[in-house]
């Protein structure tokens, strides 16, 4: 997988298998929670915004870690393809960001009755948001992609340690939004209705970064190698 | 035939020290002059207050108009390439040459040719990823842009090669049939045809 | 004579722009920078809605000081340390235009994206969407003024550091400041804003010519 | 060896604060930019000593943060443009000293002017005199890390914008922000705010090592 | 006797064109090495390679210790001159002598006796006011403050006059009777005394 030209052809033949399995979880999940789900006592039909809206949090942490441990492994083996994957990896982690925060202010309106509060969980999201447009940022300053990735690497060790301010959030302080429910340690609090079809949307989410990611990949690794003779072949023919 | 350019007493002081005193010469088409000095002995200083860019302690500086008078004041556009040369790095090199003022209105194709006549062939890579020498050859395909009547030449032919350096002598003599006058400074005396003033 | 000079005027800006998107960060971090300073507020000073609503004005203003002090530095900076600027003294008459193709990139890159983002903060900070207009109004005097006084303040510090020409520019902006405050404060309370918005008009309007010839003969203080 | 590393120290330390010195904007600056925020609040707000009071720890931090950011980029910038880097980088084992000799002359040229001038905040924003011990404690440390923060941003923009390096530093700065306002609001409660003072101190005791081999690691990359 | 420097092999990519490829040489106490090259063949990107600025693409540094094995890292302070010289404007002549590194611990006398070698008489000039030869004297000035064992020095006779590239010549012949060594580069062979290798 480390070599270009293998990393192309085997992610060719499996770019398939990953947007199937994404289509079918992804179709699945959503049917299943905006439609055939319970509607919920207390909020009505607006709580289903829900299986948007908490998968792409969980998302929008867990490409971060992702991101983070990509640039430990870039900084310290300098291993170009972790570094090409965390570039990959950025901008859809932050559209997953973005995701919560307009899901969340679509939703927070009807049940809080404003667009935006300062609380913890928000403030220390939309903090997650402002660190990946800094990375974004700093890697389009630097012309040099193999720098680039590494200045990137070393900014995203250091950003990680907001993701335990985020989870916790909702402990530590008094806030408005809801605490976690998703533990591993405990059995959800939820209504085995609602958290399957969750469960089924979070997968399906994982699949579609592991997806997309594959994809820009790709382009990033055809990008670099441009003018090796492997990328030639494969486009002259 | 009447000079382009007259310096009459020309006395420069920088911090109150005198840097040079009482220089008399004049620039005639298609002739150079050689500014020789050692290190410090105000050459950059020199082609600077000629250009207006330092005010002179004392002197004139007068050049030809269209009617054939003198006058304090510049009628025509003169090239100063002086020891940094202006190259942006995030720009290609042949954006560095398109997007130069001197370049108003220019085709496309006359700046190839310019970049063709100095032996740069890579134009569309960023000019940061050009060695020192890479970058004087830049500057030196500006010369080339329009028909400046005067060039200042601040030590045309430090850190350059022999080809570079051949490239400059020939560009310099082809210049001169044209009628283009040449005012340069150095350590020591070039290859270049021209009168020197020692200072 | 003026075709010439706008001939010169897209020349400067076409390759300071194209510079500026080489580089996307050029004008996206003085957006990010101003999202992020307003966000300190709240979280600094507690979120209490009506708090935050009366600070907001201010807090917007304070942001786009900021950022646009940030970014005065390399006005000039660059070309005057690899030797555009002599050039363009040397066959750039009158040098005003110079002067003031890069106030106008300076406002371009950093005035226009704070001015949307501007928006965005007011929303945050829960100001009403009657405040839109004044905002968006005193600000695209304000930043404009900003920026000329910007490029006079870079002018002077040239080759110095970047909190130098801050230094300078910090206490004349605070006119600007004052009046831009107090444009979007008057607004809220659905008093006349329009007086203010003409004080900052008026500055700008003799702001141009003054401050474009004063940057000009500030850059030729580094010549000799 | 140790002896040797406490020579280069101080012959940096010298040298830059020679420097420093020279161009007296630089400490200056971060000052005035301080007070000017902190004045603008009894202006925007209105005098009302008991609510000034309670804005006041939050006041504090967002003009030090700021002030702080102002001289950030300057940290490596010159030496890198002038070579003076490519020598400490051949002659300095370990490059660790450079690091922690420049985010020391930052801490000295920003940070301590800005404390001495966080007393007169608390003055002016009326607050009582036994919060004082607790404002400079918390500035101690928060500068501090601040300082290192700014280091590893001025290392990753080198030779970019001033603006960059400030949003790489802002978001990670947060933590401070909230840290140094819940010590002085805890200690105008009279409430203990030993707790929060840790926290700072862990961060920054984390902070020395991580952040300046980081930092190193930094500027190395602009050399290959 | 053993060289201070074995240099095998070594190969340079920048943005994926080789720079320069295969290059074997000895650096011998008291012995120099002149690397010649056109504009942009990688002069400088070899020096610094060599003092691992760069990490080169292939091939090893092996620098002498005191028990005479070659090890990868270097054991002795080496003396590197690149196109920028690390002067500051805001220091006088002298302080830029005094508050270098290489400077820690030297006396006054000597700082001053390094500057009046060079010929540079106004130390309490700020350097901002120097042209650009006389900084360059100021980086001379630095070759002496230590006994550093290699020199590596771009360019040392580019935008020098000749009363100072006499100077150079002299100290380098000075510094070869102390066993100490120059790896220079230049576009043509110098005056001095040195092994020649094209790139
Ligand atoms: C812009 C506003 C909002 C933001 C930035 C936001 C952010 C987040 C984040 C980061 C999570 C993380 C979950 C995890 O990692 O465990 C989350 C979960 C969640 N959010 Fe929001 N949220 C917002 C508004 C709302 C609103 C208005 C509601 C509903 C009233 C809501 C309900 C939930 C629920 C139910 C969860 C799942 C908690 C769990 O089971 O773990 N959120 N949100
Ligand atoms: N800004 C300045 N302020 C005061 N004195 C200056 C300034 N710039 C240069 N000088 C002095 O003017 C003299 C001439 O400098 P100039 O740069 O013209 O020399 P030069 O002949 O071009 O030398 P070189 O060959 O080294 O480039 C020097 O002695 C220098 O000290
Ligand atoms: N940062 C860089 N990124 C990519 N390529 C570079 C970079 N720096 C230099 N190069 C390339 O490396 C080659 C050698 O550059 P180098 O500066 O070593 O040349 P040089 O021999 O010192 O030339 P000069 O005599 O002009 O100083 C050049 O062709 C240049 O294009
Ligand atoms: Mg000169
Ligand atoms: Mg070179």
């Amino acid at each position: 997988m480390g070599s270009p030209p293998l990393f192309y052809n085997w992610s060719s033949k499996i770019i398939p298998w990953l947007g199937i399995t994404t289509l079918v979880l992804l179709s699945l999940g959503i049917y299943w929670g905006l439609f055939v789900s319970p509607i919920d006592y207390k909020q009505g039909d607006v709580y289903r915004i829900l299986y948007i809206h908490v998968p792409s949090a969980i998302l929008g942490e867990s490409i971060f870690i992702f991101m983070a441990i990509c640039g430990f492994i870039n900084v310290i083996w300098r291993a170009k393809i972790s570094g090409m994957m965390l570039k990959a990896a950025a901008p859809i982690g932050m559209s997953f960001t973005l995701l919560v925060l307009v899901t969340g202010s679509v939703w927070g309106k009807p049940t809080w009755g404003t667009w935006w509060v300062w609380d913890a969980r928000l403030t220390s999201t939309l903090i997650l948001f402002f660190i990946y447009a800094a990375l974004i940022g700093l890697h389009s300053t630097i012309e040099d992609k193999t720098k680039a990735d590494r200045a990137v690497s070393i900014l995203s060790i250091v950003g990680v340690a907001i993701i335990p301010v985020i989870k916790k959030s909702v402990d530590w302080w008094q806030t408005l939004h809801q605490p976690s429910t998703f533990t591993i340690t405990s059995s959800p609090s939820m209504s085995p209705e609602m958290y399957l079809p969750l469960l089924i949307c979070l997968l399906g989410f994982y699949m579609f970064f592991a997806f997309s990611l594959t994809l820009n990949l790709r382009n990033e690794v055809l990008d670099r190698e441009r003018s090796k003779a492997w990328v030639k072949q494969n486009f002259n023919s | 035939m009447l000079p382009n350019l007259k310096v009459e007493n020309l006395s420069c002081v920088r911090s109150e020290k005198a840097i040079f005193e009482n220089l008399n010469f004049d620039v005639f088409p298609g002739q150079n002059i050689e500014i020789i000095g050692s290190n410090g002995s105000g050459k950059t200083t020199l082609l600077r207050a000629i250009l207006g860019l330092i005010r002179p302690e004392n002197g004139t500086i007068r050049w030809l108009d269209d009617d054939n008078n003198f006058n304090e004041y510049r009628t025509y556009d003169c090239f100063y390439q002086g020891h940094q040369l202006g190259i942006k790095n995030l720009l290609t090199v042949f954006e560095n040459l398109n997007l130069t003022h001197n370049a108003k209105g220019l085709k496309k194709e006359k700046i190839y040719k310019c970049l063709e006549r100095v032996g740069l062939s890579n134009i569309n890579d960023l000019a940061s990823s050009l060695s020192v020498g890479q970058r004087k050859r830049i500057s030196i395909a500006r010369w080339l842009l329009k028909d400046f009547k005067i060039y200042f030449i601040d030590e045309p032919f430090s850190a350059l090669d022999d080809e570079a350096t051949n490239l400059i002598e020939r560009l310099i003599i082809e210049l001169n049939t044209e009628g283009c006058s040449f005012v340069m400074t150095g350590h020591r005396p070039s290859q270049v045809n021209a009168s020197r003033i020692e200072i | 004579m003026s075709n010439s000079i706008f001939g010169w005027l897209t020349i400067i800006l076409r390759r300071d722009l194209l510079i500026a998107f080489r580089r996307s960060a050029t004008y996206i971090t003085p957006l990010i920078f101003f999202l992020i300073v307003v966000t300190f507020f709240p979280l600094a000073l507690g979120p209490q809605e009506s708090l935050l609503s009366s600070l907001a004005p201010g807090v917007i203003w304070i942001a786009t000081l900021l950022a646009s002090l940030l970014a005065v530095e390399s006005i000039f900076s660059e070309d005057f340390r690899d030797g555009t600027l002599d050039n363009f003294f040397i066959s750039l008459e009158p040098s005003f235009v110079l002067v003031f193709a890069k106030v106008l990139i300076h406002w371009l890159i950093t005035g226009l994206p704070i001015m949307a983002a501007s928006i965005i903060a007011a929303i945050v900070l829960y100001l009403p969407f009657d405040s839109f207009l004044p905002i968006l109004l005193s600000l695209i005097l304000g930043t404009s003024f900003m920026s000329l006084l910007g490029a006079l303040g870079a002018a002077l510090s040239l080759g110095k550091s970047a909190i130098l020409s801050a230094i300078i520019v910090l206490p004349f902006s605070i006119p600007t400041l004052l009046m831009g405050t107090s444009v979007i404060t008057s607004s809220i309370n659905s008093q006349d804003y329009f007086g203010f918005l003409m004080i900052m008009g008026a500055m700008l309007a003799i702001g141009i010519p003054l401050l474009c010839l004063l940057t000009v003969e500030a850059l030729l203080l580094n010549y000799d």
